[in-house]
């Protein structure tokens, strides 16, 4: 190694800074470091302090640089903590620009050119995640992540109709509690609230610890509170992380009063947020938001009280139409009453007289047609009866003349009968009768050979004597 | 005649006579006889049959001069 | 005439000599006497009917001098 | 005429005998009697009717003049 | 007129006249009362139902005074 | 006027009166009895349709007054 | 005005007497009560909303002499 001679500090810090110049004049180097030794002055606006490279998961440095941020690098600062709602200071992890500058009596310094907000925006969003998880996990009843929301136990209570007792989680003489006090306060409806202000640290995580037993505090009071409000706001406005706290978003999620959060985020939901009941931008917000809550319970009984007072008016209307249209009708109805009355009463008149006028004329066609019957009957009868007794002189006569006739036919019998059994008859057929002694005999054994007898044959007498007798026999 | 013996005990008697000389009842010596009285009976009756039928045609002459149907 | 016999037992007994005679139930004794009774029985009840029709006919004439129908 | 007689005794009456008549139950001897009863018997119903029938005509006719329906 | 029986029984009994004078079975004898009845019964309904008409109308009309939807 | 009858008492029977009176169920004998009742019944509802309007008006005006926004 | 009735009891109170009122269950005769107790109800809530009670205030003074963060 060639020595150089002696020179001077001066001169050595002079060929240090000829090569640093000639080696990262033109350079600009984006590095990701960890902030520590941080100082702000506001009256200038610089920033000093010192960027550090770990060991990860212990404290042992690997690299360290002083580093400044003045003019344009403060300026990007205050944009990032303006972007981010993260505040420039120790502790975070930030991908930064740097130039390096080399000075003789400040030795090598990291000037900040600029800063890369998204870098910082994805560590807080990847430890916001792992809290959110971790609410989840650890908190299984009280917080669910359904979809893309997030329900509580808190977001699940109901609001009372009517928001009264309220408890203030905010920073002791804060613009937020001050701007929510007077809206409260002074609301056009002339609404009275209870505020209970419950004044703890809110900005930087070492309050967290802080602000849940504020949250405890208000739980055990004696008061029944409506509505737990946490507000911050005014100023400056950098450092949200505390509400992005384990131990804040599950106090809040569990809580069994409901909890309206208006923490003055331009930005980003805070996990605060999405535990709570209601979230609204700003205290001022909250303020509105209640007093329009018990805005709309007024409406509600003004409507109500509408309702009803159209309704009456409408019923009373109605009824005394209904009365108006009975008294009509009973009205009709008693008139056509009567008036069916009337004609039943015409109609029977007129039935009764037609019948009172047909009845007697009937009766007087019926004797008519009696009397008629009556008076040509006698003459039929008795043109009958004549007609019977010609009839019977008929056959009188007929039946005597018949009589007689067959009378005098039996007579005429006798007649012939008397003419043929007559003795003159049979001796005119030839037979003779013999007297003897003047007696007509008819045995012969009464005559002997020679006794004298006579014969009478038709018309004349033979005086005999007898001479033989022998038997006859007839042939 | 007999005046008082009546066309129906002429007429029996006559009937009588009638049966007697059909059943030979009668003797020759008395058929004269009965046959005399048979004679005789006819006779009335022929009478008393006139007698009648001259009454009837009497009455009935009379009923026709009355008119039946006035 | 009888004067109580009425137009029925006339015309009944009528009807009995009439009965008789065609079955030649009456003597001829009596034949002239039955058929005098017949004209007689005829005769009474013509006049009867004469009666009965005069009467009615007054009746009618009577009844028929009254409006029925005024 | 009867006084107590009422007319529907009468009309019952009265068509007794004219179905009597009708069927030839009635003697020639009765048949005047009847027909005069009959006769008498129309004049007390004729006499009724008329009887009836001014008075119903009496009555319809201040029916009539009063106004049923006014 | 009967100072105690109402409309309805009134009307009753004028419908059963009706009835009965409709199917004949008022006699002759009875007519002319039934008929006067007749018009009696409608004498009394006629005055009962002006009477209520008046009251009716008495009634209405003070109801008509009133006034319902002041 | 009853003075323990209620407005739907009221209102009730008279709803049975116009019903029945509508059915033809009232005898002429008591339509206007029937009647009076209606029209006294309507006027208990006026009356209190009335007073119900008036108390109901009062307690809207004090409403009102009351500024419910102010 | 009666002092424990809570927004919620008084509200749920009233949203009866409107549906009540709304379907007509309220009658007549009760019509002023009701709508009279929901003038009172409406009258104790806009109370309330304007007043505060200071029993509260007493407590708050309370916890501020504590220090509260220490």
């Amino acid at each position: 190694m060639p020595d150089s001679g002696t020179i001077r500090l001066s001169q050595l810090a002079t060929r240090i800074e000829q090569v640093l110049e000639d080696a990262f004049s033109t350079m600009q180097f984006w590095v990701i470091a960890d902030v520590t030794n941080h100082t702000h002055k506001v009256n200038s606006n610089y920033h000093y302090f010192e960027l550090v490279e770990k060991v990860p998961g212990s404290d042992k440095l690997i690299a360290k640089f002083s580093a400044k941020a003045w003019g344009s690098g403060a300026n990007e600062l205050a944009l990032f903590e303006k972007r981010t709602g993260q505040k420039f200071t120790n502790n975070i992890q930030v991908l930064i620009r740097v130039r390096v500058q080399y000075h003789a009596t400040y030795s090598i310094q990291l000037d900040v050119t600029g800063i890369d907000t998204n870098f910082t925006l994805g560590v807080i969003e990847q430890q916001r995640q792992i809290t959110l998880e971790r609410l989840c996990r650890e908190n299984a009843k009280h917080i669910q992540k359904r979809g893309e929301e997030y329900w509580t136990r808190n977001k699940s209570l109901q609001l009372p109709l009517v928001i009264q007792r309220i408890a203030v989680v905010c920073a002791k003489d804060s613009a937020g509690w001050q701007d929510f006090h007077h809206t409260m306060e002074n609301n056009t409806y002339g609404y009275r609230f209870e505020l209970s202000p419950y004044f703890t640290g809110v900005q930087g995580e070492a309050n967290a610890d802080a602000m849940r037993k504020r949250m405890l505090d208000i739980f055990n009071a004696p008061v029944k509170y409506d509505l737990v409000v946490i507000i911050r706001g005014g100023g400056a406005q950098t450092d949200f992380l505390i509400f992005d706290h384990y131990a804040v978003g599950q106090v809040i999620a569990r809580f069994p009063i409901p909890v309206m959060t208006g923490i003055g985020h331009q930005k980003n939901i805070t996990i605060a947020d999405l535990m709570a009941h209601t979230s609204v931008k700003t205290p001022t917000k909250a303020a509105e938001s209640i007093i329009d809550h018990n805005r709309r319970f007024q409406e509600l009984l003004l409507t109500v009280q509408q309702n009803i007072i159209m309704k009456v008016q409408q019923g009373l209307v109605v009824r005394n139409g209904q009365l108006d249209k009975l008294r009509a009708q009973v009205t009709n109805d008693a008139h056509r009453l009567i008036s069916l009355n009337k004609d039943s009463l015409y109609e029977i008149q007129q039935r009764i007289i037609g019948q009172g006028r047909a009845i007697p004329f009937q009766h007087r066609i019926g004797i008519s047609n009696l009397a008629a019957s009556l008076l040509s009957q006698p003459k039929i009868i008795l043109a009958a009866k004549r007609k019977d007794l010609e009839h019977n002189a008929d056959n009188i006569r007929y039946y005597q003349a018949a009589f007689l006739k067959n009378r005098r036919e039996y007579l005429n019998y006798y007649i012939s009968y008397v003419k043929n059994v007559s003795p003159e008859s049979t001796l005119k057929r030839g037979f003779a009768m013999v007297i003897y002694n003047g007696k007509i005999i008819s045995d012969p054994d009464l005559l002997n050979t020679g006794d004298k007898f006579s014969v009478i044959m038709r018309d004349k007498e033979l005086l005999t004597t007898l001479q033989n007798k022998k038997d006859y026999n007839g042939s | 005649m007999e005046a008082d013996i009546t066309y129906e005990q002429a007429y029996a008697e006559l009937k009588q006579i009638e049966a007697d000389i059909q059943r030979e009842a009668v003797s020759v010596d008395l058929l004269a006889i009965k046959i005399k009285r048979a004679s005789d009976l006819i006779a009335i009756c022929q009478a008393k049959l006139q007698k009648t039928e001259n009454e009837v045609n009497n009455i009935i002459s009379q009923m026709e001069k009355r008119p039946s149907n006035s």
